[in-house]
């Protein structure tokens, strides 16, 4: 096994994809020349050219509609958002086009494609460059959502997502691209729609994905200094989500605490907490709580986006809280 | 329509047997949409109908230049193309009428007629929201090299939303094999040009994308035909696409709900009087000695297929309940 | 009182409130000299003229921006989207602009401004024309949305939103512009955030919204006829809602049932739901319930598409069902 | 900077006096990037810092050419508007720090410096979102008769996105007060102008909008002034927008984090020798009289004014906690 950042496990995974099947290419603002943004797509330009490795003007709706064109015509796009929060001028592409197209044409296309790049706050870029997007973009069918939080992750998930005959929207992370972990050396890809357990545990249930999953495995970790035990479910896809691994982990512990970078106002923590709720309503020994972002834009001013955002401390009180042990 | 029967297309005049085709296809399209009309007025149809009639030309020049392989991309007034690229009527209606034999199933109804295989790669309703995908489409023409050309027709109204900026300006630094059609009814709903747009000839936008670009008034359906064939010529053979402005005039309402007040009766003549329907239909008498009775029959041959159309889209019967979770991800089907 | 289409009373309010203060206009496609593309502003042209009223281009983007630099110069403007399908591709402005820019500019700016037009699936208009953008727009802070039903709501509520210093989402609906209602004839507003009883009850409280209004009353009729007496909570305000009111409601009748038009992942029906098991938990008697689109994207035919939307007869199935009498 | 020192720059050359204003506001903004730069490094600024070194002229010569009311709306490269249009440079600063005394109190840093009476009216971050923004600027003038004019910077590669598209085209078809200036420094990020359009002349768009244009090459500060000055006094006088192209220069990477490898080393030496900065304290000497020690003195209170911008953003304090609530809508203060 290699230990690999991120950001190397998601570049292998293009790599290994773009070797596969002469149909996937990488298009987006500075994919090639420049080695990406947060080189993720480090070196592809030198091994599969301009052919595959598409820089564009900047133009997001241009060139995400091309991806979904192109998809149409039997290619298989992999759309890099410099970031999400840059995906919002294409908004219409990928909830019109993206995720009907197959529809509306009574299954006579199919599209498969890949939305990538890095969502959520990262650290002191002020409100327009601060956003989650998974509210936005688990709301209406059509569309896969994923969302990783390790390399080993990073790298299976991305592969199916590739793989994948459907569009499916990849959230990456820009503070996270440096994480370091296990990679296989030989081939593998993970289910989408699987939800991984990364800390076992009988107390509490922890549902989290992305940035909020070191939070939340940190979080678990001082609330088991004060004795209780939290299981932290990284939940990897959004879209379709693993209602069964969740609800399993809430029958056994009777309690829930959802911890993720995203506002408060319905998405993807509301829908998992109503979920629970009406799933193991009569397992549940508390309301399930929900950790996330203030309802705020988020400020540039590093001490006001630290409170603004979840933490390890406010995880721990979360699952003491819902506990009793508060 | 199949490929066999059409013609080269390289010169302005056509035969009289090309010309009776592209007549009857014409028709066709005229006589499928009056049925249409008739069908929405009965309550057989709902939600949106925009009609084609007065652009038909447009859609059966291009369809007789098209090769195997060769794309339409269009939006909600959709109906003529299909019914030029050779999809059954009948299917066509069924969709208009939200059957289960419709041409996607009743799932999309007037404004998305799709067929693949007809070279028909849809009608969309977000105003421009297709341009960029009919650039996607020229894309993976030339990614993969298959030589198929990409023709992406939009309304003049069109012409002012981000997308098709962005569409036509990676059309154009990419050089894609692509034709960018303007048809150019002279309304976006109520709106007329002049206050859409400061400029007039929407075709200044062309060296702006590095395009080649032609401007013209669609009287004669075979005058169209040859200028659209330069322009698609010039996509296949050398990457290069055109911005075409075909200015031309739909006769009825934006849709079937507009009484189209914002225009006058004299306007509405005047390009009715150069309807290039009758244009081609006195023609063929003039030039190429059609009888009224031949043309007749062409009319009552069309009529009596559209009336099959109905009533096959009558006997349709409504998608099955299931039908409605099919095709949203790949495996569902 | 006079009795007024839905229409009518949006179209008094904007007059009233274009001859209060000269800075309130309305921009759009088709708004002037084509009296609204659903006649909502018919007349105002020739009232006010083409500086007051203002016809666009097919730009969204363009118009919404304009509009967000507008009310940053002091005006009010009202912006129409002919609906709000077509507001996808203005998400931007409205996301990093109309909803940030007050924030960013630490208070320096204010924009008053109202972005209205119907909402949600109308009748056979297939998938991109069908959608309820409230999972959208209530989704991040900087911005008010509000959801009207009747005519008496329309007017006093629109009065307010224009009125009102913030960006605010007005929904209506193309299906409700001719119901038909009671108006004052005398001046009245109706403060945004409070929510209405439109039905009162004690056996199970129903949550409702715009076009889940006809349909929850309706079939708390059908399910009066059972033998329970539902309380229909029209919200009206979607962000701010009317969290007290719903509280009140939950814990006189320990059972709640949301019917609304939007699809069932996150969203306001999610939120709403989660909100009241956090803050009842020990009130409830059964799971809250939630009555919406299927998850797919809206079917043309006719069949098709009202087997996916909320009808009173599920709404009542629903009521019963959570009051056990299923 | 004060309204009553600008020099009425109707024609290109400058006065010793008048160009010693210029060349000091254009060191001014240089000396406060440096700075900024340092303390960047020093990791007392975080997130994103494009800086405008290079540029500084057309943020001066603006500045010098607006009235009371008008207004500059620009990107995030947005420190040398705040400069020239006269921001307390602590105050800017201590936004950068993210400080309770920063310009906007912290909240938004670099990229969004905001001074409404400054004539400021904000740096946007989302490439072309602010182009339809400030046609709403012009737009409310035309509505409100203030005979205020909106100057609307944006680099060359927002040119290519549908916002921009839009902002213009309703721009020119309302006829807005308005100017909109491309600072046309050859890159977007590490992407040259020539991967980016089909077209080298951005002007090229401007008859597409009924615009008025002017393209030139940022070197003198007095010439820019007196180009600026006519696109200026169109918009005033006859609300005639103009699309100016700027050909300039960053001497810095995109942003803090860009090493810029994408550019030759006698690329960024040509146009330094070209320096408008540099430029302008050489006429000072060979025209104007002026001498090195004159020249010390400036850039010794100049770099006195910065470092006290530094010490006073390292002295304010972090904003209050309560503050993150403050200012998403009206009634929250
Ligand atoms: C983004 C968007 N805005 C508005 C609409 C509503 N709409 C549908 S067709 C139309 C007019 C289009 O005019 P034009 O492009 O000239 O095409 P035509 O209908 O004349 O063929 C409008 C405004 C839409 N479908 N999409
Ligand atoms: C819609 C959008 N896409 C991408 C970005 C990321 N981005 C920020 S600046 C920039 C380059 C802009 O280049 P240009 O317009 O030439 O301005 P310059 O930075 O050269 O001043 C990019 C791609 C963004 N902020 N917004
Ligand atoms: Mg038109
Ligand atoms: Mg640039």
């Amino acid at each position: 096994m290699a230990i690999l950042q991120i950001r190397e496990a998601l570049c292998q995974a293009l790599d290994e994809e773009m070797a596969r099947d002469d149909r996937v290419f990488v298009i987006g603002e500075e994919v090639g020349h420049y080695q990406g943004a947060y080189k993720v797509t480090e070196g592809l330009l030198e091994k599969y050219g301009e052919k595959r490795v598409v820089d564009t003007p900047i133009a997001e709706t241009g060139f995400s509609g091309v991806g979904v064109g192109a998809a149409m015509a039997g290619l298989r796009p992999i759309i890099e958002f410099m970031t999400f929060n840059f995906s919002a001028v294409a908004f219409d592409q990928i909830l019109n086009n993206a995720a009907k197209l197959r529809h509306l044409s009574g299954g006579q296309f199919t599209l498969p494609m890949v939305f990538r790049g890095p969502n959520a706050a990262a650290h002191m870029l002020s409100s327009t460059h601060s956003q989650a997007f998974e509210a936005f973009y688990c709301g209406f069918p059509g569309v896969k959502v994923v969302s990783i939080a390790t390399p080993y992750d990073a790298k299976g998930l991305l592969k199916s997502a590739i793989r994948d005959n459907n569009p499916v929207i990849f959230f990456e992370s820009e503070v996270m691209y440096g994480v370091k972990g296990e990679v296989p050396d030989e081939e593998y890809t993970i289910p989408i729609g699987e939800a991984d357990i990364k800390r076992p545990g009988s107390g509490v249930t922890v549902i989290t994905w992305g940035q909020g999953v070191p939070v939340a495995l940190a979080g678990a970790e001082l609330a088991a200094a004060e004795g209780v035990e939290a299981e932290v479910i990284d939940l990897r896809s959004l879209r379709p989500w693993d209602e069964a691994a969740v609800y399993a982990s809430v029958r056994k512990t009777n309690r829930a605490v959802i911890v993720y970078h995203g506002w408060p106002y319905g998405g993807t923590g509301a829908e998992v907490a109503d979920r629970i709720t009406q799933n193991c309503f009569d397992s549940l020994d508390a309301p399930v709580e929900r950790l996330c972002y203030e309802d705020i834009n988020m400020p540039y001013a590093e001490n006001l986006e630290k409170l603004a955002i979840p933490t390890p401390e406010r995880a721990a009180e979360a699952i003491l809280r819902v506990a009793y042990r508060d | 329509m199949d490929n066999a029967s059409k013609s080269d297309g390289a010169s302005t005049a056509a035969s009289g047997e090309e010309l009776a085709h592209l007549y009857r296809e014409m028709l066709r399209i005229r006589r499928f949409e009056e049925s249409a009309a008739r069908a929405y007025t009965q309550g057989k149809i709902s939600g949106f109908l925009h009609l084609y009639i007065g652009q038909e030309a447009i859609a059966v020049a291009t369809a007789d230049l098209l090769k195997p392989g060769d794309r339409v991309v269009t939006t909600y007034r959709d109906h003529g193309f299909a019914i030029a690229q050779g999809c059954d009527p009948g299917k066509c209606m069924a969709e208009l009428f939200g059957k289960k034999d419709g041409l996607v199933g009743g799932v999309g109804g007037s404004m998305h007629l799709f067929a693949k295989d007809k070279g028909l790669w849809g009608g969309y309703a977000i105003v421009g929201g297709h341009v960029p995908v009919a650039a996607g489409h020229a894309f993976a023409s030339k990614y993969l090299g298959d030589g198929a050309v990409t023709l992406c027709f939009l309304g003049e109204g069109a012409m002012h939303i981000g997308a098709t900026h962005e569409g036509m300006h990676l059309a154009g630094l990419w050089r894609l094999p692509i034709v960018f059609c303007i048809e150019n009814n002279r309304y976006a709903m109520g709106t007329p040009l002049s206050r859409q747009s400061p400029v007039d000839d929407l075709t200044v936008r062309a060296p702006t994308y590095r395009m080649v670009s032609d401007r013209f008034v669609v009287r004669e359906v075979s005058e169209t035909r040859s200028r659209l064939k330069a322009a698609i010529d010039r996509a296949r053979n050398e990457n290069q696409p055109t911005l075409v402005e075909l200015q031309t005039y739909r006769f009825r309402g934006h849709s079937m709900s507009d009484p189209a007040k914002y225009r006058t009766k004299e306007e509405l003549n005047s390009w009715q009087a150069n309807d290039p329907l009758h244009r081609a239909e006195r023609t063929l008498q003039s030039d190429h000695g059609f009888t009224e009775a031949q043309l007749e029959t062409i009319d009552d041959e069309v009529s009596e297929e559209m009336d099959k159309a109905v009533a096959f889209a009558d006997a349709s019967p409504q998608p099955d309940p299931e039908h409605r979770f099919k095709y949203h991800l790949a495996e569902e089907g």
